[in-house]
């Protein structure tokens, strides 16, 4: 029974079933067939919402092994342990008993930590670009110096403190977003949606299953 | 009381990711572990109270359809744990299947017309004379022109007609186009950037509406946090 | 020319201390430079003004905490200036953080000083998760997908504004302030291709470039992009906030980066050519 | 909502779409099919592919290691996923040059579910060039899972190793520039290739020759010879050509004033 079960077919026949009564009733008029997607579509977002444990477990796996071999650096992996299931326990839709998202500690732990930490994550890049405007972008070839003057208007034009200076600097900045950006990025949205067309293809042939990659190990 | 510490833990995990800056600090791998985590717990909360209200309000306790399709859901939701049992991994393919089957569903019966055909109507309509305004007409026949060749820049098969003369052209236009065109992407990610950096430095600084006890805060441990770093070098250089 | 090789080899702190000054300096003693306001915020500005009276609006705030430094701005003077129309909006989240982000504005602007009543001008729908998928399932179908709003966990039918509000088709506006995806491509798919809703996007600089084919095509009717453009939105609204406060600081670490890209530059020509053509 | 039909059934306004997407599916299939019968589509060779080649040899020259990563994303990830499956693809043949040549490779890693796809490339790589014996387990470098744990490990490297040549092709984010920087501080000939568009005028100044989009997957497909990958690439390819020859005849018809093709288009 067991192998039947765990043949790959299976996932592979769900996978094109599922895309197919998307697609159909969008070109063809099947009522029917129609309502069914309506159907799915609400009734998916319910499978998916239960997923919610799936990171939380693979960091208490993760971490939790840390831990239990004292590998180096464990203790940091206590703090994320600890954070992990404070923030998973106090958040559960449970109203009545104090808990959700109008916790206190939930609340505390989002506007004072989670906030603060993400804002700054991302922000350090900023540190990395000015190091590497000095270091690294070279004017090496053509091309890169094309980039690299193109750049400069486009910063230039963001900054009020030029364009008050001379508002033309403006001017430049959006013809260079209009045009060379604008063309480059319709080819690349063109692109794109030809590779997702592609990659639907090959889900439909069976060939694509990077998806099904994974699992029965930790990651 | 509750205020100020908070404050204070703002402060504190900001300064403390930035002292990576300076180098790898264990100010760094606190506040890295606590992001790692709260980031990872929150959704829960979220995500099943959209199960509990739809239980609640969303008719799916309806006998019938309604109330059979919430059973299999909450099966194949319960199917997601079995890929950290090694023997039976292969069941939370199922519900993994269906997400993305859905998925890859939705995305594909749009996207020919919202990155397709749409895409290639807005380029159908561009007049390339308009005999009163110059500088539209120069910059309609330029998008008419470096559209189609970065279109075929990415022409990869069809080696005979790929490696002729005129293609060789195309080519030289694509790059050049594209060259100009990241100059874009390089100036606003730079905006990008320091509007974060400017953004935490703003709430550093308890400019309003943050709180104005922050720069106190900021002072205060901005000073120990560095203070402790550097005394931690001298300490260790003089050690070695 | 040793001075200069020595003047590469420096200590990258030292870059990242110059980029400490160059912003907070700034922020500290403002400058008060002019801001010209430029055709993005003006576009922006008219397209929400002229909204017509009792029309139905989605706002969605499609990003997390992360992109709060960048977006918050432009979310606050958005939502201000809807408030102070005759428009219903309706908040929903695609992104996790998104209901909770509108928590901060609530508790910066007050939509009751603006006469506004929760359930008969505005609500919060709160967070569906599913993204790409939550989005084609709430066009299909508004109060099934949200069964309860996000605030008083009461139904969504029960509130006065949702009583004609069934479908994408009810919708005359999606605002989409956001960083990534799902943004604005699932947005066009699920929503404007199927059902031709309108929409306009604010979002941070780094999305901007890939918002310019959208654009051009119409398919995006307004682009409020970045940090500046809010300034200049808070301006036209006569509410300066975050955004002004932080333009100063946007000029100054821009000159800093053109000054380091340049300098950099002369200091590689000038060494290479010492080193006698080595390449 | 009212529908209007065409033909009894058919979505009046979807149509036109509608034949694009089959067409275009049906030539993808159509190569794939074709190349699992053996006529795999011929895939024309990149600039970037000469410039990795010569970034070798260089490596060579110098009597210097090589350093080649493939990204931080992980194998499954619907868009980054197959970045990375290209950028290992660089990596197999990278690896059997450097092994052809006797030159160290050495191998940076950022995901735990990669490493083992990564070492099994390096050492297929290394037999297939008949030197075996010669690959070293310990140069496929699990550096840190955390982002920036992975790109200050990996400038520790750049910094300690100073290679001769830095390949980084996959999908990077804000730790490309930490890399790039580092690399060319070094002195190494840097080759990137990314997908991800906000990284890549960062590669573009940064490094000495730089993959574009969806060249990554192209130099991939052409390295690994992977027969489905090339196929779908033409398939691709159709669609490509008919957008380029409707957006032709299109503005040009509409600067005539004809509206032919917008009214077909409209269907």
């Amino acid at each position: 029974m067991s192998n039947i079960l765990r043949r790959i077919e299976i996932p592979i026949f769900l996978t094109i079933v599922f895309t197919l009564i998307q697609v159909v009733p969008y070109y063809v008029y099947i009522q029917p067939l129609d309502d069914a997607a309506s159907y799915i579509q609400r009734w998916i977002l319910i499978v998916l919402a239960l997923a919610t444990f799936v990171g939380v477990i693979s960091i208490l796996q993760v971490h939790g092994k840390n831990v239990a071999k004292r590998s180096k650096g464990w203790y940091f992996s206590v703090i994320v342990l600890v954070f992990t299931i404070v923030m998973a326990l106090v958040g559960l839709p449970l109203a009545e008993v104090g808990l959700g998202d109008k916790n206190p500690v939930y609340l505390f732990l989002f506007n004072y930590m989670l906030q603060p930490l993400s804002g700054t994550m991302y922000s350090i890049i900023a540190f990395f670009i000015a190091s590497a405007a000095f270091r690294a972008f070279r004017a090496r070839n053509i091309e890169a110096s094309i980039v690299l003057v193109s750049g400069l208007l486009m910063l230039i034009s963001n900054a009020p403190l030029f364009t008050v200076f001379w508002p033309p600097f403006k001017t430049i900045g959006t013809w260079i977003f209009a045009v060379p950006n604008m063309a480059t990025n319709r080819a690349i949205t063109i692109g794109a949606a030809l590779g997702l067309i592609a990659l639907a293809v090959r889900t439909l042939m069976g060939i694509e299953r990077g998806y099904l990659r994974g699992g029965g190990a930790e990651q | 009381m509750v205020d100020l510490l908070a404050v204070y833990v703002a402060v504190f995990l900001t300064l403390a990711l930035y002292s990576m800056l300076y180098k790898d600090t264990a100010w760094y791998r606190i506040a890295e572990s606590v992001y790692l985590g709260v980031a990872v717990g929150y959704g829960v909360s979220l995500d099943l109270l959209y199960v509990r209200n739809q239980w609640a309000t969303g008719g799916w306790a309806t006998p019938g359809i309604m109330l059979g399709g919430f059973i299999i859901a909450l099966v194949l939701g319960v199917l997601w744990y079995f890929r950290f049992i090694k023997q039976y991994f292969y069941l939370y393919r199922w519900p993994l299947s269906i997400i993305v089957g859905t998925g890859i569903g939705l995305a594909l019966r749009a996207v020919i017309f919202v990155q397709f055909t749409d895409m290639i109507k807005a380029q159908v309509k561009l007049n390339l004379w308009i005999a009163n305004d110059m500088m539209t007409t120069f910059n309609n026949i330029l998008i008419f022109i470096m559209v189609p060749c970065v279109l075929l820049y990415f022409w990869f098969t069809g080696a005979k007609i790929r490696e002729t003369a005129p293609m060789k052209v195309v080519d030289k236009i694509a790059r050049y186009t594209m060259m100009a065109g990241f100059g874009s992407a390089f100036g606003y990610t730079v905006l990008t950037r320091f509007s974060m950096f400017i953004g935490r430095a703003q709430f550093l600084l308890g400019i309003t509406p943050n709180p104005p006890e922050n720069k106190i805060a900021f002072i205060v441990l901005g000073v120990l946090i560095l203070g402790s770093m550097v005394a931690y070098d001298l300490f260790f250089k003089k050690k070695s | 020319m040793a001075f200069l090789e020595k003047f590469m080899d420096m200590d990258r702190r030292w870059v990242y201390l110059l980029s400490w000054i160059f912003v907070l300096a700034p922020l500290l003693y403002p400058l008060g430079l002019p801001i010209p306001i430029n055709q993005e915020a003006i576009k922006w500005y008219d397209t929400i003004d002229k909204i017509p009276n009792g029309s139905v609006v989605i706002f969605a705030p499609m990003y997390g905490t992360s992109g709060m430094p960048e977006l918050f701005p432009m979310t606050v003077a958005t939502m201000r200036h809807l408030w102070s129309k005759d428009i219903k909006v309706i908040v929903v989240g695609f992104w996790t953080e998104g209901p909770l982000v509108f928590r901060t504005l609530l508790t910066q602007v007050d939509p009751t000083s603006y006469g506004k009543v929760y359930g008969t001008d505005w609500i919060n729908l709160g967070y569906i998760p599913g993204s790409e998928t939550a989005m084609a399932s709430f066009a299909k179908d508004i109060p099934g997908t949200v069964s309860s709003d996000f605030i008083l966990g009461q139904p969504t039918t029960s509130f006065p504004m949702m009583a004609n509000i069934k479908t994408a088709a009810d919708i005359d506006l999606i605002i989409s302030i956001e960083t990534g995806t799902p943004g604005a491509t699932e947005w066009l798919r699920q929503w404007q291709a199927p059902y031709g809703v309108p929409m306009i996007v604010g979002c941070i600089g780094v999305s901007v470039p890939g918002m310019a084919p959208f654009l051009q095509s119409g398919q995006i009717g307004a682009l409020l992009p970045g940090l500046t453009s809010s300034a200049e939105y808070e301006l036209l609204l006569k509410k300066p906030g975050l955004a002004v406060a932080g333009v100063d600081a946007v000029s100054m670490s821009h000159l800093m980066v053109v000054a380091l890209v340049i300098l950099g530059n002369i200091a590689y020509f000038a060494t290479r050519g010492s080193k006698g053509g080595k390449k | 909502m009212a529908v209007t039909t065409v033909l009894g059934i058919f979505i009046q306004g979807r149509v036109f779409g509608l034949v694009c997407l089959l067409v275009i599916m049906g030539a993808t299939a159509y190569f794939i099919r074709q190349a699992q019968a053996g006529k795999v589509p011929t895939l024309r060779r990149l600039a970037g592919v000469d410039a990795i080649d010569e970034a070798i040899g260089r490596a060579v020259e110098m009597g210097k290691p090589i350093i080649c990563s493939h990204g931080i994303a992980t194998l499954r990830d619907a868009t980054t996923g197959p970045q990375t499956i290209a950028g290992l693809s660089v990596l197999s043949y990278v690896a059997r040059r450097a092994a052809e040549v006797g030159a160290r490779l050495i191998v940076p890693v950022r995901q735990t579910e990669v490493w083992p796809v990564a070492a099994d490339v390096v050492e297929t790589a290394y037999k297939l060039a008949g030197k075996g014996s010669e690959y070293k387990v310990e140069d496929i470098q699990f550096l840190s899972s955390d982002q920036f744990g992975y790109s200050s490990n990996y400038m520790g490297l750049l910094m300690r190793e100073k290679p001769g040549a830095n390949i980084m092709i996959g999908a990077y984010w804000a730790e490309s520039m930490q890399l790039a920087e580092t690399g060319s501080r070094v002195g190494a000939m840097q080759i990137s290739g990314t997908a991800q568009t906000s990284q890549i005028p960062f590669f573009l100044v940064a490094t000495d020759y730089c993959l574009i989009g969806e060249e990554v997957y192209s130099a991939g497909a052409y390295l690994s010879k992977d027969p489905q990958l090339i196929a779908s690439l033409a398939g691709q390819d159709v669609g490509r050509i008919i957008a380029t020859i409707i957006v032709v005849l299109g503005g040009l018809l509409t600067t005539v004033g004809s509206k032919l093709i917008l009214d077909i288009m409209a269907w």
